[in-house]
């Protein structure tokens, strides 16, 4: 008899608890979360390290998006034109005849697009924009740039050939969505000059008179 | 979280859409069609097929009704026993009402269809299920199933055509519903420039594909919610309000002359769609 | 000090009813009728009960708790859910409604009942059991079996005590 | 939308801009639905191919807008297609054309998919029995020089669609280096012979037709916002007529014996005798009672009673007509190819535009065009009679090599007039095209185009809708397949065989367009910008606009050598009369290899992917025909079987079958599907202009026996509403329309 | 041969019964062969499906659901009268369900196992079914708890592991019979394990009681809401000919109808297969009988209603519907609905033919074929004549796979109530004998009273 009250009053404990967990599960901490994505083999394997890594390192701390120009203006951040390359690489001469940048100049000489290797995909019903994103942290709450990019791309200056680091699931982009990131300055003027409106609840006003909220819940903004 | 989210916010998930005060700020996407102007050239129709990925089923398939034109224009006869329809056909463009209280999105077990908060009932295809339960309980019929593969086993994109698909648009696969979205891709891309600008996004800088193509400028598409936007000077023009199911100019003696209407009003789905009536020379 | 099982199988109720009736009023050293006797009988015969004395049944508590555990559960879970992150806004219809959550509630409060219902009766029932010392499968053919334990020093008595209601077959626990 | 700020972007060398229309990787542009089956995306494997260089405007995934023009027809239409990492996925109106303002239509919707059509010729093929064997272009100019090598000019000959512009000019040099004349200009549905009614009734062979200015527009089977010259624009203007010029909606009456779209949308839709038209038209002066002189004495024996007789339509009908035009003014006649397919069909038209002269309506909804300041550039329009002419050639075995380019009149020549055996007796034949249609079948030496998407090239409409306009035709993508040529480049290459020197300064067509445009930047409205910018601006805006004077309109023609014959008795033997109908989508056939437009329902009777025979459903109960019946139409050129459909809007004496199906080649999606009514029709001709007369062709209907369930969007409910309020409709006199707020366009 | 209407020896139960779960007759494995090959051919028409698309069942963007959701709906209906028979009945102390229950609330069981297979079949993307279920979740998204369809499975589940778990409890005494009487093998160590060591004591027995009491409680209520949330489908929708006040009833009325009906069907099968004449006998086919008239008529008169109400209501559409069932393509089988569910039901007002097997056997499969059309003719025309006439749809036609998974259905129902018919007693042998011993007991009584000499109890 006590053997059975005890088994019951465990399973009573484990469908409570689990039913709490599902109704009030706090948003797991996956920002934080390594989810080591498979190694990939690329054309050139392009030192990012070395690009845009600390000084300290031996790096040459160039923003990303010197050459990721694109990410600030448009959905994806995409990968500069061999162009871009050249243009600095052609007066570097001390790394000229190093392998990986004959390969280089090989690809410019014979106008060749290099067929470089996705390293962060996202299903094709997902429309992430990184637009967005950067104007977002970069522009308006001014976190530095390496670390806006790392939310997401990870610890990519310490890489040499780039490597998912982050899970890049929903889950993953909600637990980020669902904090409450300030929108506007203190005593409500819009950080930014943005117009922000929001769907369902009204921000919280915190004792500084910030608004926060939180991103979009709406599943038409990110799937297509 | 979740709970004390509940109890923190209950009067909002409390809030009955659209009945409660103003549902939508700062946008309601809706439209208005002027039938006096349709017509009935399938312009809209073929633009649609090139917007938003949309399959040709196939002789065959069309034959068992697998047609899949999002926006399909009717054609109706006048029901008065003449031997000749001597006052022409009438054209009527269907497509998805983005209905206010739309029956469809209830329905959907996994909430594959919801509202956004612009006032569009979206429809998350990778969500799917295919249960069609959402098609069952559409009034208009105006869902559309994916019964085959097209993009694979169907081939409905041989080689190069597949080039042209807009990358915008998810390529469904079988057991996909799917329906007119009132091209939220496009409406995405205005809301990103407009928050770029900071502002909101203006009237005339979204259209739809069907209003695009529309030769003769019949499809009025725009944000209620803005005072200055040609859809909604129409609505109002019209008398027409979104969360009515009968509108009060209909109700008053000798009925109206105003055009606006909605269709199926009395059902009560409160559909963002406003036609306005063909006009008949009473002279001839 | 030792206890030892006996098991005696009757061919009726009434023989058995008799056995338990004197069972229960003689006064045997070592041997309490209230605790040391088990009525084994392949059909449930609520006149066994009567003769046995008043003994109470637990399992409706269970069933009240799981029904209410069941339905509160699923009220506050699915309300919950509907009020998290991705609030599911449904045109006409408020985020977190009533008659839906209500006929949820209502199953939900049904299935609690009966699965805690369940769990009750094997508690209170101590199911799963170990086998007795003494079984004998004619109890679940037609046989009522009364299985008692008493003092070595008792147990003769309680072997006459069946033997003069005819008891059919009475089986002895081997000795230790 | 419309990112017209990139457009402006376009400054930068022409080579350049070539090359940033290179396709961008585009494999994660493939959007898919991963689900079972179909592999997910995330394997990391894929690839992202980057430009090697690249210009500031090209970002992936934000689209940029080129300007165009759309050749699906040939109304002219500017475009601006949708380009997004280096793939055009979608045309769009170009605002600055006055032709069609930002609009298209369903036909123009779909050059997407001439474009990436799957079965494009993508090898010049050389005839080897009854394959077509890929040969390099060296070889085939080689070859066409061979065969050319001796052949007089005479005994060339060089079939065309309609063309224009540059492309124009260059093919009259070619032709000129030979001294050869024999250019056929075909086109199978054009507007011929009211072309030639015009030039007689108004001096012009096209004028401008303001359906916006009239308050009553009557037309007699003109389908102005179907198939009709330029149904974008006129539909346009059919909006602005229906808001009214001061809230007076425009009224449209419809005179026709088969419904077209435009009927379908009249106010009045009135079913008349095949081919009675001109009848009704001088019934409508008489009754008017306005008309003076000759005119007068030429309707004097038009009364009512027989021209009701005659038209079959009521004189209580005529009256309401007559009293709506004298109300209201100023009105607007419009001939159309319903009144012109008849031997009389001439003088159909001239009476038709005679009731225009008689409202005064000339000047004022009837306007002249502008003039195209340079002749040699005005389109060459086509017409049956160039056909007829070259068949008797290549009857007689005039021609020993014959070019075809944008024709296929194999596949929309009359089948009594052998087209196809009469084509075999040329010595060789070359076949420009896109597609293996039925002339190209034929041909011995196949030469693949580019689409009008990839190729260089001008346009000059016929219609003009304001003033005068050259229309831009540039590349909106890199091209898809590496062995196509632009038809101007393979001219140019023909020509430098010829004339070496003249033309060995023009690497490629795009060198000769740029320098022809160029020398002309004055005349063009350069004024003195550098050549560069001019040109710049020119692409970005797609269109050229011309200063140039209108032509003079005349509006005096009068009654004169007008006769109109009594409406033909009832063939005992082939008692219907057959009505070749145009679709607004399939037309003569040419673009019927779009999926989109086979199936896009035909607005009437909304059936897809196939034929069918339009049967008044009086006419069908009377030879028992239901809908779905397999019916063979039988004329005295032939027959073909056809499904029925029963359409009220035919004149019971009238069966329609739609043309532009029926193809047995041309590519997956149109061979095989429905019928060619081109191979039945009577050699039936006008008697003035030699125009083949569509109309004329007289045909019996059988039944088969079997029968089919028509493919069609209509549900059994036929055009029914079932007492429910969907299409809904008001009397005119109900609505105030001044008190609205509508927007056109 | 002595029946349990007379006093026949529980020892005899016992081995009757037992016999039943060893040494298949021929018989037996012919009906087992038939039914695995029926589920072959369904499975075959699943593995096309999926591979293929839905498109393969012929339904279109109008008639967007079929016999599959008619056919669950009509395996859920049949469900229900093992929980008339086992619930009810065991409220109301009618004691002639039990030697009948047992199988009946297998029937229940199998007939959900049926139903659910449905729903997974009719979904076009069934691979994403986990997407329906209401478990924490990565992407932190849950199911729409307004969809009626997610009462659905709801209801179902409840139901499906409700009734598992009540038949079971109720089997744990006939197991430990099995365990006692069978030879060592896998099945009695089957039985030792399921039975839990059940011995029959004093206290087993008293929990034993209370707790099926309750559970008999739960069910009634339980087994109204599935069937009304069944009807929810379609009466929460705003279709016409579905829109239906009365819908909820009329489903459970007609639930109970089919399942009463196929009761008879498998009742006449058990008796002749497994030689249960002295258990199945007359006398209780003849209550069943009288149950399924009575509940015909029932089922009848809601119908009526419900033509009645749409008849007199204000709403055309629905009417259209209506008058589209009785004349359009689908008439045929509307008229042979009502003529199966309510003429049909007439025969067996006659006495002579409320134990006429063959009479019997025919006209429950009749019945149950008026059942299934009137599921039918609940999905399909409303889809075919509905609110907007463009899109009606008259000439829909099931095609072969549809109608294969219909059909291999029946076999996979068949097949696991062979499967269980051999596995676990079908007939419960403790209650048959409380039945023997209650029905001696009131006989004794009334020799006593009348001084009649009497024998105890028991064949001993």
């Amino acid at each position: 008899m006590q053997r059975f009250l005890r088994l019951s009053v465990l399973l009573l404990g484990l469908f409570a608890a689990a039913s709490s967990y599902a109704a009030d599960a706090p948003p797991p901490a996956l920002t934080t979360e390594d989810d080591l994505g498979p190694a990939i083999e690329q054309p050139i394997e392009f030192p990012h390290f070395r690009h845009a890594g600390d000084a300290d390192k031996g790096g040459m701390q160039i923003n990303c998006m010197y050459c990721h120009t694109y990410a600030r203006r448009s959905l994806v951040a995409g990968i500069p034109p061999i162009q871009k390359c050249i243009g600095c690489h052609q007066s570097i001469e001390s790394v000229r005849e190093t392998p990986r940048i004959k390969k280089l100049f090989e690809y410019w000489d014979a106008k060749k697009a290099i067929p470089w290797k996705k390293v962060h995909d996202l299903p094709d019903y997902v429309r992430f924009s990184h637009e967005r994103h950067i104007k977002r942290f970069i522009f308006q709450l001014n976190r530095p740039v390496q670390e806006v990019c790392g939310y997401c791309h990870g610890n990519v200056k310490e890489m040499t050939v780039a490597r998912r680091s982050k899970l890049l699931s929903m889950g993953w982009c909600v637990s980020c969505h669902q904090q409450d990131h300030p929108v506007t300055d203190e005593g409500g003027t819009p950080i930014g000059n943005q117009a922000y409106w929001y769907s369902m609840h009204k921000p919280p006003v915190d004792a500084s008179g910030i608004i926060k909220a939180k991103g979009p819940n709406d599943c038409s903004v990110c799937h297509k | 979280m979740s709970v004390s989210n509940l109890l923190e916010n209950w009067s909002d998930f409390r809030h009955t859409h659209p009945v409660d005060d103003v549902p939508h700020n700062p946008y309601k996407w809706a439209m208005s069609i002027d039938l006096d102007a349709c017509s009935g050239c399938n312009a809209c129709s073929v633009a649609c097929y090139a917007e938003n990925n949309l399959p040709v089923v196939g002789k065959d398939k069309y034959a068992h009704g697998y047609a899949m034109h999002w926006m399909r224009i009717e054609r109706y006869w006048d029901e008065d026993g003449r031997d000749f329809p001597d006052q022409g056909a009438q054209f009527l463009p269907m497509m998805c009402q983005q209905c206010e209280a739309a029956p469809c999105e209830t329905v959907c077990p996994v909430g594959a269809t919801n509202h956004t908060p612009d006032g569009i009932n979206s429809q998350i295809y990778n969500r799917c299920i295919g249960s069609r339960y959402c098609e069952a309980n559409c009034p208009y019929k105006v869902r559309y199933f994916n019964w085959y593969d097209y993009p694979t086993t169907d081939n409905v994109w041989p080689a190069e055509m597949n080039q042209q698909l807009n990358p915008d648009v998810t390529v469904r696969g079988k057991g996909v519903m799917e329906k007119c979205t009132f091209c939220i891709q496009r409406v995405t891309v205005a809301k990103n420039n407009a928050k770029n600008e900071g502002r909101l996004v203006h009237d005339g800088e979204v259209w739809t594909a069907c209003q695009q193509a529309c030769p003769t400028g019949a499809i009025t598409f725009g944000n209620l919610v803005d005072p200055e936007s040609k859809v909604h000077k129409q609505w109002q023009a019209q008398q027409v309000e979104l969360a009515k199911d009968a509108q009060t100019k209909d109700k008053e003696e000798g009925g109206s002359e105003l055009r606006g209407y909605r269709i199926f009003e009395e059902l009560r789905p409160y559909p963002s769609v406003m036609y306005l009536e063909r006009v008949r020379e009473s002279a001839v | 000090m030792s206890k030892r099982h006996l098991l005696a199988l009757f061919s009726n109720f009434d023989e058995a009813e008799a056995v338990v009736r004197e069972l229960r009023s003689v006064r045997i050293k070592g041997f309490d009728a209230d605790k040391d006797m088990i009525v084994k009988s392949p059909i449930e015969h609520p006149e066994v009960e009567e003769f046995l004395g008043d003994k109470p049944v637990y399992v409706q508590w269970f069933t009240l708790g799981g029904a209410l555990t069941g339905g509160l559960l699923a009220f506050f879970l699915i309300s919950g859910s509907q009020a998290n992150f991705f609030s599911q806004v449904k045109g006409g219809k408020p985020i977190v409604p009533f008659p839906p959550n209500f006929v949820l509630t209502y199953e939900m409060f049904i299935l609690g009942g009966v699965y805690i219902s369940i769990l009750g009766f094997l508690i209170c029932a101590g199911l799963p059991a170990s086998r007795s010392p003494l079984y004998s499968a004619k109890v679940s053919e037609d046989q009522v079996g009364i299985l008692v334990q008493a003092d070595e020093a008792a147990s003769s008595t309680l072997k006459s005590i069946f033997i003069k209601h005819q008891a059919l077959e009475i089986q002895e626990e081997a000795g230790k | 939308m419309m990112n017209s700020g990139s457009v402006k972007h376009l400054a930068g060398h022409p080579f350049d801009r070539r090359d940033f229309l290179k396709v961008l990787g585009w494999g994660g542009a493939a959007v898919a639905l991963s689900g079972c089956g179909n592999g997910s995306v995330e394997d990391g494997k894929e690839t992202v191919v980057s430009y090697v260089e690249t210009n500031d405007y090209m970002i992936p995934s934000i689209s940029v807008y080129f300007n165009s023009t759309c050749a699906q027809c040939d109304a002219g239409c500017s475009i601006t297609g949708r380009i997004r990492e280096g793939r055009v996925l979608k045309l769009e109106g170009n605002p600055n054309s006055a032709i069609n303002r930002g609009k298209t239509c369903g036909l123009g919707q779909a050059g997407v998919q001439h474009h990436y059509n799957p079965d494009r010729v993508r090898e010049p093929l050389l005839r080897n029995g009854d394959q077509g064997e890929a040969i390099t272009w060296e070889k085939a100019y080689a070859l066409i020089a061979e065969k050319l090598n001796g052949v007089s000019g005479e005994e060339i000959a060089f079939l065309t669609g309609g063309v224009s512009g540059h492309l124009k000019v260059l093919l009259g040099n070619y032709l000129d280096s030979f001294g050869s004349k024999n250019h056929f200009v075909y086109e199978a549905v054009g507007p011929a012979v009211l072309r030639a009614a015009n030039k007689k009734s108004y001096g012009v062979e096209m004028p401008r037709f303001n359906i916006n200015k009239a308050k009553v527009v009557l037309s007699f089977g003109a389908d102005f916002l179907g198939a009709w010259i330029s149904p974008v624009h006129f539909s346009q203007q059919y909006a602005q007529f229906r808001k009214g010029v001061d809230g007076q909606r425009g009224v449209l009456v419809q005179i026709e014996s088969k419904m077209t779209l435009t009927g379908a949308n009249a106010d009045r839709w009135l079913v008349v005798r095949p081919g009675t038209e001109g009848i009704l038209a001088l019934g409508i002066i008489n009754a008017l009672g306005t008309a003076t002189g000759d005119i007068a004495a030429a309707v004097k024996g038009y009364d009512k009673a027989r021209v009701s007789k005659d038209t079959g339509v009521s004189a209580e009908q005529i009256d309401k007509i007559v009293a709506l035009l004298k109300e209201r003014t100023p009105s607007l006649v419009l001939a159309g190819s319903a009144a012109e397919g008849y031997a009389h069909g001439s003088q159909n038209a001239a009476a038709i535009n005679l009731l225009n002269q008689v409202l005064g309506n000339v000047g004022k909804t009837v306007e002249a065009a502008a003039v195209v300041p340079f002749p040699q550039m005005a389109p060459a329009t086509g017409n049956t009679f160039a056909l007829k002419t070259l068949n008797d050639g290549l009857n007689a075995g005039k021609y020993k090599v014959l070019f075809s380019y944008a024709a296929n009149p194999v596949f929309t020549a009359p089948g009594a007039m052998k087209f196809k055996d009469n084509l075999a007796k040329a010595g060789f034949k070359v076949a420009f095209t896109h597609y293996l249609d039925e002339t190209a079948m034929q041909a011995d030496l196949v030469l693949p185009l580019d689409s009008a998407l990839e190729d260089w090239g001008t346009q000059v409409p016929e219609y003009m809708a304001e003033g005068a306009q050259i229309n831009i035709q540039q590349p909106l993508m890199e091209k898809l397949h590496a062995n196509t040529r632009g038809m101007g480049d393979i001219l140019l290459a023909l020509i430098k065989l010829r004339r070496a020197d003249d033309y060995k300064k023009y690497d490629d067509y795009y060198a000769y367009l740029r320098a022809a445009v160029l020398q002309n930047k004055g005349a063009l409205g350069g004024g003195v910008a550098d050549d560069d910018t001019f040109w710049n601006e020119t692409l970005s805006k797609g269109i050229i606009k011309l200063a140039s004077a209108a032509h003079a309109l005349s509006g005096k023609a009068g009654a004169a050598g007008l006769s109109l014959p009594a409406p033909s008795a009832i063939d005992a033997q082939y008692p219907l009369q057959l009505i070749p109908s145009v679709n607004a989508s399939l037309r003569d056939g040419r673009n019927t290899n779009q999926p989109w437009l086979q199936e896009s329902p035909d607005p009437l009777t909304t059936i897809v992917w196939d034929s069918w025979v339009e049967i008044h459903p009086r006419k069908a109960a009377e030879l028992g025909i239901v809908e779905g019946d397999i019916v063979e139409v039988t004329g005295k050129n032939g027959s073909i079987k056809v499904q029925a459909y029963l359409f009220p809007g035919i004149h019971p004496d009238a069966i329609s079958i739609p043309l532009g199906r029926g193809h047995e080649a041309l590519g997956r999606y149109a061979k095989g599907y429905g019928v060619n009514p081109f191979q039945i029709l009577d050699m039936v001709f006008d008697k003035e202009t030699g125009e083949l007369a569509l109309h004329e062709t007289r045909v019996k209907v059988s039944k088969t026996g079997s029968r089919v369930i028509v493919v069609k969007d209509e549900g059994p409910a036929g055009g029914s509403q079932m007492g429910k309020k969907i299409a809904a409709r008001l009397p005119s006199d109900k609505v105030k329309l001044s008190e609205e707020v509508y927007y056109v366009g | 041969m002595k029946d349990i209407s007379e006093d026949i020896a529980w020892a005899k139960i016992n081995t009757d019964v037992l016999k039943s779960l060893e040494n298949p007759r021929k018989l037996y494995w012919v009906i087992l062969l038939i039914a695995i090959a029926m589920v072959g051919v369904a499975a075959g028409c699943e593995v096309y499906q999926y591979n293929t698309g839905m498109g393969v069942s012929n339904k279109n963007n109008t008639h967007v659901w079929g016999l599959y959701i008619a056919t669950f709906i009509f395996w859920i209906g049949m469900s229900h009268s093992g929980t008339l028979l086992s619930a009810i009945l065991h409220l109301m102390h009618a004691d002639w369900r039990k030697p009948i229950y047992r199988f009946a609330e297998a029937m229940t069981t199998f007939s959900l196992m049926t139903a659910g297979l449905f729903v997974a079949v009719h979904l076009g993307r069934v691979w994403q079914i986990y997407y329906a279920l209401p478990y924490p979740n990565g992407r932190q998204v849950w199911p729409n708890f307004q969809s009626p369809l997610l009462w659905d499975a709801m209801a179902i589940f409840t139901y499906l592991s409700s009734s598992i778990l009540f038949l079971y409890v109720g089997m744990i005494p006939d197991l430990a019979i099995c365990r006692d009487h069978l030879h060592p093998g896998w099945r009695k160590t089957l039985y030792t394990a399921l039975s839990l060591g059940w011995e029959g004591t004093d206290r087993q027995w008293r929990n034993f009681r209370v707790t099926y009491l309750t559970i008999a409680c739960f069910l009634i209520p339980l087994a109204v809401s599935v069937h009304s949330i069944v009807a929810s489908d379609f009466a929460m929708s705003q279709q016409p000919g579905w829109h239906i006040t009365s819908f909820p009833p009329y489903f459970v009325a007609g639930a109970l109808y089919s399942g009463c009906a196929a009761i008879i069907t498998l009742f006449i099968i058990l008796r002749y297969v497994f030689k249960f004449e002295e258990y199945m006998t007359l006398p209780i086919l003849k209550k069943i009988v009288r149950l399924t008239f009575a509940i015909a008529m029932v089922w009848t008169y809601l119908n009526l209603i419900e033509y009645a109400s749409v008849w007199y209501g204000h709403d055309q559409a629905s009417k259209d519907v209506l008058i589209q069932k009785a004349t359009g393509v689908y008439a045929p089988f509307w008229w042979m609905m009502n003529f199966c569910g309510s003429i049909v039901p007439l025969i067996l007002f006659f006495k002579r033919f409320q134990t006429h097997i063959p009479v019997l056997f025919a006209v429950s499969l009749l019945l149950n074929m008026g059942m299934w059309l009137e599921r039918w003719m609940i999905v399909a025309p409303t889809f075919s004549h509905g609110y907007y006439p463009w899109t009606w749809d008259h000439d829909q036609w099931p095609s072969l796979v549809q109608w294969g998974m219909v059909f291999g259905s029946f076999g996979w129902f068949t097949l696991l109530f062979m499967v269980f018919c051999k596995v676990f007693p079908s007939v419960s042998m403790y209650e048959v004998k409380e039945m023997v011993y209650h029905r001696s007991q009131a006989t004794k009584k009334l020799e006593v009273t009348g001084n009649l000499a009497a024998a105890g109890k028991g064949a001993h």
